[in-house]
């Protein structure tokens, strides 16, 4: 156990830092770079059944101090992760990943995380929950304790795996969705995925964004990240994935003291393709600075 | 692709909307004409892709317009400034399909390119020749840098206002023996149709990282969908599925 | 009519642009800086029924193009605001004024309400929900349709004046909330109040609020308001007043196409007092740019 | 109070805790030492308050800490590099109490609008001593500065490393006509504790717009809540509520 390490769902990790979904592809054009065997773990691409194109273009648009996508949730279907990009990530990177995995349906959900199961290289599920609900009026999975409760058992029966819950911030009570997802059998929550967001393009006069909203994401968010994993880490036992936002060694350690087990970084790696990298050797120094001997000791200390 | 601060030596407006921005730093990981920089901007949070204009080992040249705020904000920047520049982005145009004659095809911005491509052409005994289109007279750039590799340009303005008026097919005549082309799409999509040579495209995006990660500029393309920043921008004429 | 007029339930605006609630006191701070009559109006701070000291300090934290502040409602109250402040405020600004009003209780809205409502100066009740209910178990009043469509009602009951309902963007269904203050009576209503968020400082390992967590605005949070603005002017038929990071002219253009008959700008005054003035004079040849005649014609635009 | 672009002409490390900070631009906003200004700082919303550590009609001083992330960027701004000020902010410290021999304790950065109270002091005749705690010797800043004016100050640190072993009411000895304090809030406490005559305090907080519009930086006195930017920072040593 070096000082950086962290435990998350009982696979340790070297640093608590990790890439966040969609930000990362499946590590390649980062791998180019830098030796990414230097991360905690990594989140691939959310993965459904079927192949997606995903939304039509423009999927980006831009905010103060971050930025909306409206990818869609590109990917070529959970068939093809298996059989083509799993083996292609395993010559680069050597440690578990994190399966990133969506649904437009409760079965479509329980059938992809069946089949990214079984695979060695993958050490967790993270189900998104911010999906549409094609059966359940449109509504995403994650704005309902009900239906994230139903998707997260549906997984669990399933999987051998442990499950993190993907929670959406854009809910009134997202205590409640933590702990209708805990109290279904979740082994731990990742938050806070993107905040529905809008731009207009003065010149068209219409939306930036082909799907017309997007998600919100970046440094802007981070301190309602950091709330919403105050909250939830208070509320529930299992651990909590803090992201949202981070972009430094110091947003790191503000997360780990918030409540979080371990940090992901998403739209950051966009704009600095070294960020990850950067900040895992910058924890050392930052941990000395504020006397953190060992970071997972600090993990929820802003709690008292 | 390479990460690195590079410095601005120059910051010349060329017109009332285009200016020229030499950028010193370390280029070895620009590789062909048509690959492109993402500068990031003070207060921005995206970068902002740009093609490479022409560039040698120590320095880079980007001709940009100002589109919006960025690019505004651009303008506005000192010489002896850094700025964080990703560059050797996207695969850049082909030369070995070129032929002894290509025609290459510039729309506005779109011409920026296609004087780092003509000056290799050159080099490797190409003779290309060259279109470009601006709206008016007042947008017209790069005819003098054209000039000054020996290849007088072709210049149409939408109004008439210099060189022949209408798009750039209206000058489309010259015989070729393939053509690259960057611009507007509806553009692209005139040349592309217009000529009977095969031909490579360049394509604009809007982008969220500019080297593959995000799926946020993919288009879709006859061997599927393709990231326009990593395995474009510059597309095979036959690749291109148009949207209609 | 100017170019930049618009009309606001009824009262013409010589332009959009108008300081929110907390951000512009009762107006002095700036009427020494500049002449304030050029504002659209301007919403003073929020007052209640009794004086309040608000919570303790500190109340101010920063985010990443943002800030936080759970400055918790510091207000003389009602009777002095008419009797010490009114007065005062009528010698640095002649145009009717949006008094901002809260409450923690059905009754006490109502009560400062039907106080405010005979001033002469008055010509908006802004009633910001987002107060906890204290009779309600504590959520804020703005977080449940139910409990936001009885304030509206009971402060709507006692008013003469336009009313308009400021809503709290912590809510999975912002048009929910919506279509139930329109129901209920409300003449306008105000988006967005301030989002939830949280910091913590990393010396003292505790939440740098004392109030723990407090209220994100600033650009960080423009999309995400114009988000809200662009779902609930699509939804209701009374006028939404778009607020939110608003920091240039540009921002103004985009909230009234998004659908916002006028404009709020909060937290940047604090960053720079002159940004409203500025933004008035710059609004002029941003139109130019855009070729709008008069601003009032894009209101709505970006909904095609 | 003004809203005005400052030129730094002076960037420099004191120790490696504190800097001093020249600003060229129009300081006629401010009125009395002991007010303060605020800066805009690239890539930071809230502006920075800083005491006037000293000014003249084109220039102010700020002496800073490297406390957190602002000030650590601040460190690293080149001289000629403009930046955004609120200047003239505050109340300030009040001359017409001081008596002939007032002294003058400052803790830490509080040092720094002792000093011009100091030269401001002295060019009225009085006679001001002068007090400077710190927590070792290697953060001592100013003495220097005070020395120059013709004052020497006692200077004390926790650890002992340089002048007086302790605090700063260690060596309040000193008979005295009036006191004007300015650091940590226990020290200030100490000081007005320990001293029998008047006095006036100038106090911290976290502040949102530095110019009284917010609330933000609210502190209950005698005389009801105030203000700490507006209605402060300096308050006489009889309005203050110590909470406990
Ligand atoms: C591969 C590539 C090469 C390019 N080469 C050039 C060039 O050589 N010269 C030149 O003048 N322009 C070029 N562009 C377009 C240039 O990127 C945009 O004009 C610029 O990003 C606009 O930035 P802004 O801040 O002024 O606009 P804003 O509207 O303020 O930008 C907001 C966001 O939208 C993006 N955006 C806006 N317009 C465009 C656009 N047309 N294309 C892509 N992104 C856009 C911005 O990058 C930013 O993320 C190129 C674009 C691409 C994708
Ligand atoms: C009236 C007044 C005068 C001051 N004069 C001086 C001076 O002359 N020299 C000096 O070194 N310091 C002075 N300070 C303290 C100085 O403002 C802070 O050290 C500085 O704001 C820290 O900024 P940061 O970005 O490094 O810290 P960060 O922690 O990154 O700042 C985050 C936010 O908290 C605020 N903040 C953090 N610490 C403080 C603090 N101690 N006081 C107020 N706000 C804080 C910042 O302004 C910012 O808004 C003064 C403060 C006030 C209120
Ligand atoms: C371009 C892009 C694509 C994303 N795709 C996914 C995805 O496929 N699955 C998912 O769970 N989250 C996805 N996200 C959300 C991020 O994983 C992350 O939750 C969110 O961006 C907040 O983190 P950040 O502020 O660090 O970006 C995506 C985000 C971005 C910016
Ligand atoms: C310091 C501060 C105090 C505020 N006080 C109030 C208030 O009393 N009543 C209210 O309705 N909103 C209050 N707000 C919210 C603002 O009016 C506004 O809704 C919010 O800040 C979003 O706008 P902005 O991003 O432009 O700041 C306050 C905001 C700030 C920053
Ligand atoms: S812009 Fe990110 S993949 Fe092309
Ligand atoms: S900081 Fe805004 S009132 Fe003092």
């Amino acid at each position: 156990m070096g000082r950086l390490s962290v435990s998350l769902c009982g696979i340790e990790l070297d640093n608590p830092v990790i890439p966040a979904s969609g930000t990362f592809g499946y590590g390649h054009e980062f791998a180019a770079l830098y030796d990414i065997n230097c991360l905690g773990s990594f989140s691939f691409k959310g993965t459904t059944l079927q192949p997606r194109f995903g939304n039509p273009v423009p999927r980006i648009a831009e905010g103060n101090a971050g930025m909306l996508n409206a990818v869609g949730l590109q990917n070529p279907g959970v068939d093809a992760v298996i059989s083509r990009e799993l083996p292609k990530l395993r010559e680069v990177f050597h440690k578990p990943v994190i399966a990133n995995v969506s649904g437009f349906s409760v079965d479509e959900y329980a059938q992809v995380c069946a089949k990214l199961d079984g695979e060695e290289q993958v050490g967790w599920l993270e189900v998104n929950i911010s999906c549409p609900n094609v059966h359940g009026g449109g509504m995403s999975f994650g704005t309902d304790p009900k239906s994230a409760a139903e998707v997260t058992r549906a997984v669990r029966a399933v999987a051998k795996k442990p499950v993190l819950v993907k929670l959406s911030p854009n809910v009134t009570d997202i205590v409640a969705i933590a702990k209708a997802c805990e109290d279904a059998g979740a082994d731990g929550l990742s938050l806070i995925n993107t905040v529905m967001a809008l731009r207009i393009d003065l010149k068209t006069r219409r939306p930036v964004l082909a799907n017309v909203t997007g998600g919100l994401s970046g440094p802007a968010v981070f301190p309602l990240a950091l709330r919403m994993v105050w909250q939830v880490s208070q509320a529930v036992k299992i651990p909590v994935v803090g992201l949202g936002g981070v972009s430094s060694a110091e947003d790191v350690i503000e997360m780990l003291l918030a409540g979080a087990t371990a940090v992901q970084v998403g739209a950051v790696n966009l704009k600095n393709p070294f960020v990850c990298k950067e900040i895992i050797e910058k924890l050392p120094a930052v941990m000395d600075r504020y006397g953190i001997e060992n970071i997972q000791d600090i993990i929820g200390g802003a709690h008292g | 692709m390479k990460q690195g601060l590079f410095t601005i030596v120059e910051n010349t407006p060329l017109n009332a909307r285009y200016a020229r921005l030499v950028l010193a730093g370390d280029g070895s990981a620009i590789t062909a004409p048509g690959q492109f920089a993402s500068l990031s901007l003070p207060g921005f949070f995206l970068r902002r892709p740009f093609s490479v204009c022409d560039w040698d080992a120590e320095a880079m040249t980007l001709v940009y317009e100002s589109a919006g705020r960025g690019t505004a904000l651009l303008r506005s920047l000192p010489e002896g400034m850094a700025l964080d520049v990703l560059s050797g982005l996207g695969n850049g145009f082909d030369l070995s399909r070129a032929g002894d004659e290509p025609l290459l095809v510039g729309g506005g911005s779109g011409a920026s390119p296609l004087l780092g491509l003509c000056r290799r052409l050159l080099s490797e005994g190409k003779r290309p020749r060259v279109i470009l289109g601006f709206g008016t007279r007042e947008d017209v750039i790069l005819t003098g840098d054209f000039l000054a590799l020996g290849v007088s340009p072709t210049v149409t303005t939408e109004d008439g206002s210099f060189g022949i008026r209408g798009f750039v097919t209206a000058a489309m005549e010259l015989p070729h023996s393939f053509f690259y082309t960057c611009g507007p799409e509806a553009m692209m999509r005139a040349v592309a149709r217009r000529s009977p040579t095969g031909g490579q495209l360049s394509f604009d995006a809007r982008m969220g990282c500019g080297f593959g990660a995000c799926m946020g500029c993919t288009r879709m393309t006859v061997d599927g969908p393709k990231r326009v920043c990593k395995d474009g921008p510059v597309f095979d004429k036959e690749a291109i599925v148009w949207d209609d």
